[in-house]
């Protein structure tokens, strides 16, 4: 258990339900990093508001639990200002696809080299189980009680079409998966996504028939398909399918911080060679002012 | 190479919150959940060291200890076969 | 000693954080801020510090507090409709004692409003603005000049208190072009962090403490829950107004020593104008004229709006007849005048709210009659 | 602003320009040159501005304050010259002149001009540029260079040098020219000489 | 006449919304005000109206002005930080006079704090909280009663004066259940947009415009710019002026008649105790022990905050010693009575910020040492 | 010229600089209006803030101007509340992509009847030229003065990835491909939604050796491919190109409008069979009360 | 909150109750019974509570307050009754109980009962629910039960009633008979007989 | 089918910017800029009637009218064609 070096463990036992797949997602994620050789030292967790975002209490390295949907903002401040840290974003469906989707679609966008991990169980847990983006259709929710009205969202596919260079997904049932994708984000120069499904007995398992975290698990694992068997399947027998796997891992795209910092040199190289330049003359002549 | 082996199963008991996730999915039924709900080890023979109750445990409170000897013969195995 | 020269109220603002060591801006450009991050844009890639512009000024806040923890001083500039949304991150950067600053070069509104115009009527959502008791310094500058040296001071004291200071400036203000002289550079007093290197001023505020970084290897835990004095997450009453009332003491035990106050003709007076930010000039003005006229008019011009410089309100109030409060606005900070007076002398404001800076000449009646 | 400076007599020395005209036709940048050229004359200079959204087309007007002591109030109170681009600028305007002051306006924009109690000159500005410097976006230095050849509001050669550090490179000779062109068709305007050829 | 029950406060806000009207409500969750969220995602669909829950904050303002616009009465709640968020659009309704509810089940923070604990930290924040002069209307209740009578005439209110209305509860109140025996349906004023309908109050609010909706045809333009008199876009400092100043006077001018006052043992009062929300219980329950041991103290409770009831609190600072102000924050409300007071009476806050709402008995003390 | 009476001539000339775009975009669609019968007693447009979003200024049914981003959320309460009206945005890349990005996902995510047409000419037009997320890399803007350091980004393979249902491309100098797509989008039942290039010579242009007007429609007109030929080149050849056309419609997904009112009607009729149904017990036994 | 309502006499009748355990005891919907059974008895009944975000397992408190007249005060000040069902729980409030007062405690959560100027009741709620009922999540009836049998805070009648009206379908035998077993519970242990066979 | 001709081609002065659009891209070169910046027809003949000037004016400053009675001849053979 070398692992459980990167908890605080003095602060143990967590505050989450019996059950909650969150505990055995910060498992699979602190194996990965011992995998990885995680610097506890160098790296910085950010996280936002919810019962996933707890994970930064427990992760024994700096870590800041930030606001509701806004994780991703202040990693992107923290990750410009110091390119050498790692920087992890842990948050859930609720953080980081509702109210933190716009920065969530811009840090892929940037590629700026973040590791995203998002504990998708589904639901507003900490807030007592509302609807998320990602709660699936017809699902029973305490402001959806006549069934959820919206449809099933495929928060990967987003994300890669955003622009993140490794996007892959993954569940609480699947741990060496979990493990294995979460170390390639961690060795990922660019951003990279892992959304792992996790389960909320209490709120999302309750309501909807699945109070055990045993049948949420069973769950996760029946209604998955691993991508490579998806792609031989017919779109008839990957109706209700979760699929699971790396969908994306690309290189060659520049790493933002990375990018900018070589704008640095070049722009403050210049400056350099052309001292005593003045501000003073930014504005360019017949530049009127601005507006609203 | 000789199957692995499990030499302790160690539960902490301040920190398991008897969710059953442990138990649920051992396979050769190596755990049972006891009295007070949580798990409890009933043949550490049958167990095929998968490390799955240790993974999935939310709560990092099931440790599988692996048998040192077996796996340091283990180990001295796969050197053999790298080298 | 540099030379003098016409310089531009945003332009001094970014002098001004430049000369204070700004390593970090994020931003979402509006009107009339937008030049402080265009030139920004240009110039810190130049001294090796970043600029980006982020998808919005709530992720903009939240970059600046980011780049902050790491170390950076750091600062972000808007106006009236993305003030209002950097607000529960303003809270944020408050309760966790991360420095930053904050510039909004105000213009007319609510909402749209009229976007190239300027008005005072940010001052109280920038002592109020995000939900709960939180402490705040809130500067307004009066010149071209006066906004450099501030924005020098706002790094300073959000260094040293570890609190988001407000430069809350104006449209007149920030697009005015004024000759400065700038002070030599590295004279102005730059303040440190609590306890951080060889400057920190850990022992000189007990009430604060000392700020650390990530990247120091420190595995410290920053929330905006409220927490306990070891900085792990608390519930318990007793943490919770700890907390609190130090946050909010840090700022008004130093009530006196932030203020920032000019005073002019104050000895004689018997109508006093109090006035701050672009009105100012207004209002200094139409004093030399009452003057003139042998008025016995005197004014004071608060430089730091919140902690409100109540002791010297309250002094002036025992001694003279009125003190008028001409804003762009329809009142906001006459009423903490009001308060703080407290019936001792009248209070009046006088509010312009069509867009167009208050002028001497429609002051003056003000002044004569009261 | 400080407050222990010896207080500078009213309005002494105090002289007011406002640039009126609309968005495009660089009045803004005509006043920061004349408040740079005030300062490189070692005079106190402040220079502020109004617009619209529609900086594309719609009122856009500098306003300049020069004294050789302390300038307090940053606005023109009662202008000592107005600059009118357009014709909207000129009656918005004109009235706010002091008495006494002077109005200079382009004669094409501003077919007719209000009469009151202050000098009117008319100098062709838009012609010049556009005809005998071929380019309209010179328009600003020409009127500048009128304002200036009109008031003496700043020394000639500190003019030049704002102006010339402020135009993009390459541009230098055209805007010396036109600001000369300027000053000479504001004396002969003043002159009651043809302004243009 | 409905049976007596046992209702929460959440759900009496629900009760009362649905009672005036209510067909729209769109919501982010967030603690303690997301009761109200679920029993309308239940309750709205069966009366033919719409719930949805919006990607955030500033959505769901946005969604509820959208609504409002076509004539539906709509309504959001949220808590502190998420009021920090919907700021913007509140200025938004506003300026557009577009009628709306907006509840704060008030938190304690700054920031996250406390989630599941009470406060009164927003009271400042839901007067200034949006950039620029703007009107709105603030409601306090105390009780679950009146949190379902002070929904519906919040209701009324928007509608009436074209305003967004802020219902600024706090987690005792709002999570508190209580014996109510609800009014009969129907009795309780319901309000009328003007101009909207035979019941429009067109003509008895001249100052207010009438409320035309989308989709009757006016091919009408709705902007957070200013405008003039016919709804057009203006930049002219006059239409400014008349906008701004009519937008705050139409809120000023009814100050009298908007406050709500409860008033106790005032004839004969040396201290009065002012106190409104969940704060206001423990103040009458310390008046009246206070009284038993014969102290001469009164309470006043304003239900209306914001405009504030300056005519009712002048009048009592004229003839008593002393007004005690106890809040769950560091003290906002009690600096506008020190304002109004203006010095005619000693004016002293009580405040407690540690999460547990403040006791009878730590208030007796206060009113017998002044 | 029948589709005039779509404008409100009295305010005529629109305040937009000579050769913006934004004016051509416009005049595309009324004239896809004029072609698909729109009723402007029975439409409303819906913008944000921005030179684009002056664009309801011009039109003569229902406009409204809302907040900088937030158009799409506005415009999805009005279509909740009156599904029976048209519902129209149109806004800027700003507006839509950057502060607005998360409100144009969730509506393409739950397939709202709205039509939300992005007039993105890559550029802040209104506030004086700051690069926004659909900036060309390595283009000069006011807040990109060294070249701008981003990737290019496809908005449309977002928006599609969101869910929208009708998701087509376009630009000014493609008038006529405008008219179609925006003409199939209001036509479409679902989120449709139409990106058209529009020129901002002023800013854009001006630093980037574009200031005139048809310089930038020569732009258009030459580093355009429609979808089709585009499917038949090499990625090299794609290379600096920006692909035009349709690129999705798919229809037998339900509109939410209308799937929330048949939920309604599901429900209120039941609730109308059940008569004298309390909701006094809401809560179910044991569920404990929310936080955060 | 009514202004011109008769005053009534302090504390007149006021009767406090305060139960206490963690979350997933069901502490709080037991409050919300015996508010409900105080109002459907005709009597002013207000209900109060205090959780933390460890509604997955931390403290959780329900304070309820019944009288014939108005409560102005909503929440506890010095309770009648104290209801704990944890150890955390007795050990936090047991000092606020009032002179005279009654703390129910569940012997096997709460090992040590604090002594103290009041009367101690031990009864094994959780016991009898497992045990007797066999199922842990009717201990808060159980405990209920006991309140009521052991205070007369409630009319019988009414408490039953309103649980009847609170639990889910289907399971209103077992609460009832819960209710019943707690009440008989309650007068076993305050009479020195077995709580528990 | 005859060609389709315009009758005239007109523009709105006080509408129109002088941006050079329409101009620019006329094929058959039917317009050019006046001395005041406007368009001007030069070869109303020669427009194609493509109506691209029209659709391309960012300000509706310019429209192009159809000959109508080639525009009826035209509709009575498509008619007789339809039919
Ligand atoms: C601005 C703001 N809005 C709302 C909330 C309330 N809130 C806290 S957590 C949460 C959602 C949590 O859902 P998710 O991110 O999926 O995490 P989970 O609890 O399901 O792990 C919400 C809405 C908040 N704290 N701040
Ligand atoms: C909350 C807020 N932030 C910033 C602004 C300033 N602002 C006005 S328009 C605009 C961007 C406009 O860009 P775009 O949407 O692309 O429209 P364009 O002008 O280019 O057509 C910005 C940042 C604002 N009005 N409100
Ligand atoms: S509420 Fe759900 S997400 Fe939160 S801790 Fe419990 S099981 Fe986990
Ligand atoms: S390691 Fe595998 S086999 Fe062994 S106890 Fe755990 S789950 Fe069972
Ligand atoms: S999985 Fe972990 S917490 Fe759950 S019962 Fe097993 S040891 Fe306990
Ligand atoms: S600034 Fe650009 S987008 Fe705005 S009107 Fe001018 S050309 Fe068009
Ligand atoms: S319709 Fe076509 S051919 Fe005719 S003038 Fe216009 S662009 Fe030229
Ligand atoms: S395209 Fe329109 S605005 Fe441009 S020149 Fe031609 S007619 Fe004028
Ligand atoms: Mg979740
Ligand atoms: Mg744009």
């Amino acid at each position: 258990m070398k692992e459980l070096r990167y908890l605080r463990q003095e602060h143990l036992p967590n505050i989450w339900c019996a059950g909650c797949g969150h505990g055995t997602v910060l498992g699979s994620v602190i194996r990965a990093m011992e995998k990885s050789g995680i610097d506890q030292d160098r790296t910085v967790v950010v996280s936002g508001i919810g019962c996933s975002s707890r994970t930064v209490f427990y992760l024994n390295m700096d870590t800041i639990h930030t606001t509701h949907g806004r994780a991703l903002a202040f990693a992107t401040g923290i990750k410009l200002a110091r390119p050498d840290l790692k920087v992890i974003v842990m948050a859930g469906d609720g953080d980081l696809a509702a109210i933190g989707g716009n920065h969530l679609i811009h840090a892929a966008r940037r590629n700026i080299g973040i590791t995203c991990i998002c504990l998708n169980n589904g639901i507003y847990g900490m807030t007592s189980g509302q609807y998320s983006p990602l709660t699936p259709a017809g699902y029973v929710t305490t402001t959806s009680p006549h069934g959820h009205v919206e449809r099933d969202f495929d928060l990967c596919k987003l994300v890669q079409a955003a622009g993140a260079t490794y996007v892959a997904r993954s569940t609480a049932y699947h741990t060496q998966q979990t493990i294995m994708y979460v170390s390639r984000a961690l060795a990922h120069d660019g951003f990279s996504f892992v959304e792992v499904l996790s389960q909320c007995p209490t709120y999302l398992g309750r309501r909807n028939r699945m109070a055990d975290p045993v049948t949420m698990l069973e769950w996760f694992r029946d209604t998955t398909v691993m991508a490579g068997a998806a792609a031989r399947m017919k779109p008839e027998e990957l109706e209700g399918k979760t699929i699971i796997g790396e969908f994306h891992r690309t290189t060659g795209v520049p790493e933002y911080s990375r990018a900018y910092r070589e704008m640095v040199a070049r722009v403050s190289g210049a400056e350099m060679a052309q001292a005593g330049a003045s501000g003073a003359n930014l504005m360019p002549v017949g530049s009127e002012p601005h507006v609203e | 190479m000789a199957p692995r082996k499990a030499r302790a199963i160690e539960v902490n008991t301040s920190w398991c919150k008897k969710c059953g996730i442990c138990v649920a999915f051992c396979g050769p039924e190596a755990l049972r959940v006891n009295g007070t709900g949580m798990p409890e080890v009933v043949a550490l023979d049958a167990c095929t060291l998968c490390m799955l109750c240790e993974l999935r445990c939310p709560d990092f409170a099931i440790h599988v200890v692996e048998d040192k000897e077996e796996a340091a013969a283990r180990d001295a195995t796969a050197a053999a076969h790298a080298g | 000693m540099p030379q003098p020269r016409l310089m531009q109220g945003n332009e001094a603002c970014v002098e001004g954080a430049l000369e204070a060591g700004l390593r970090f801006y994020a931003g979402y450009p509006i009107t009339p801020s937008t030049e402080i991050a265009e030139m920004l844009a240009d110039r810190l890639p130049k001294v090796g510090g970043v600029f980006i512009q982020m998808e919005d000024e709530i992720a903009s806040m939240a970059a600046v507090i980011g780049a902050s923890l790491t170390g950076l001083r750091a600062m972000t500039a808007t106006s009236g409709p993305g003030f209002s949304l950097k607000q529960e991150n303003i809270g944020y950067a408050a309760i966790t004692e991360t420095p930053c600053v904050v510039v909004n070069v105000q213009r007319v509104g609510p909402s749209t409003g009229m976007p190239t115009s300027p008005a005072q009527g940010d001052v109280m959502q920038a002592r109020w603005g995000t939900h709960g008791d939180h402490p705040i310094v809130v500067f307004s500058p009066s010149s071209v000049l006066e906004t450099y040296t501030l924005t020098v001071k706002a790094f300073a004291v959000a260094d040293e208190l570890r609190v988001p200071v407000i430069i809350l400036t104006d449209e007149v203000t920030g697009h005015m072009r004024e000759r400065v002289e700038l002070p030599e550079p590295g004279t102005l007093p730059r303040g440190a962090r609590p306890g951080s290197g060889p400057q920190g001023n850990g022992d000189r505020a007990p009430d604060i403490p000392p700020m650390t970084h990530f990247g120091e290897g420190r595995r410290k835990l920053v929330t905006g829950l409220y927490y306990d004095e070891s900085g792990w997450w608390s519930e318990h009453p007793e943490d919770a107004d700890r907390l609190v009332r130090r946050l909010s003491q840090k700022i008004e035990s130093r009530r006196e020593a932030l203020a920032i106050v000019d005073r002019w003709y104050l000895d004689d007076a018997d109508v006093v104008v109090l006035a701050y930010g672009c009105v100012a000039r207004s209002a200094l003005r139409a004093v030399r004229n009452a003057r003139a006229r042998g008025r016995k008019v005197g004014m004071l011009r608060p430089a730091c709006l919140w902690p409100f410089p109540s002791h010297e309100v309250a002094a002036i109030a025992g001694r003279v007849a009125a003190i008028v409060v001409p804003e762009m606005n329809l009142g906001q900070l006459v009423g903490e005048v009001e308060r703080v007076a407290a019936g001792r002398c009248r209070v009046t404001g006088y509010h312009r709210v069509d867009s167009e800076l208050i002028r001497p000449d429609e002051l003056l009646p003000v002044l004569e009659e009261v | 602003m400080s407050s222990d400076a010896t207080e500078p007599a009213l309005s002494a020395e105090r002289w007011e320009a406002t640039l009126a005209g609309e968005g495009g036709q660089g009045v803004i940048t005509a006043g920061i040159i004349l408040a740079e050229a005030a300062v490189l004359a070692g005079l106190n200079a402040v220079q502020t501005q109004s617009y619209g959204p529609e900086s594309r087309g719609g009122a856009s007007r500098a306003e300049v304050v020069i004294s050789p002591g302390e300038i307090d109030f940053p606005k023109v109170t009662h202008a000592d010259v107005l600059l009118a681009m357009t014709a909207e600028a000129c009656r918005r305007y004109a009235s706010k002149l002091k008495t006494g002051g002077l109005l200079i306006a382009d004669p094409d924009q501003v077919p007719e001009i209000p009469s009151g109690p202050y000098r009117i000159v008319r100098v062709p500005i838009g012609r010049i540029a556009t005809q005998e410097l071929g380019r309209a976006i010179v328009a600003n230095i020409v009127a500048l260079g009128a304002v200036v050849a009109l008031t003496n509001a700043v020394p000639v050669e500190a003019l030049e040098r704002a102006v010339l550090a402020r135009v993009p490179k390459g541009t230098e000779e055209l805007n010396r020219e036109a600001l000369h062109r300027g000053m000479a068709a504001g004396r002969e305007a003043a002159s009651g000489t043809p302004a243009s050829s």
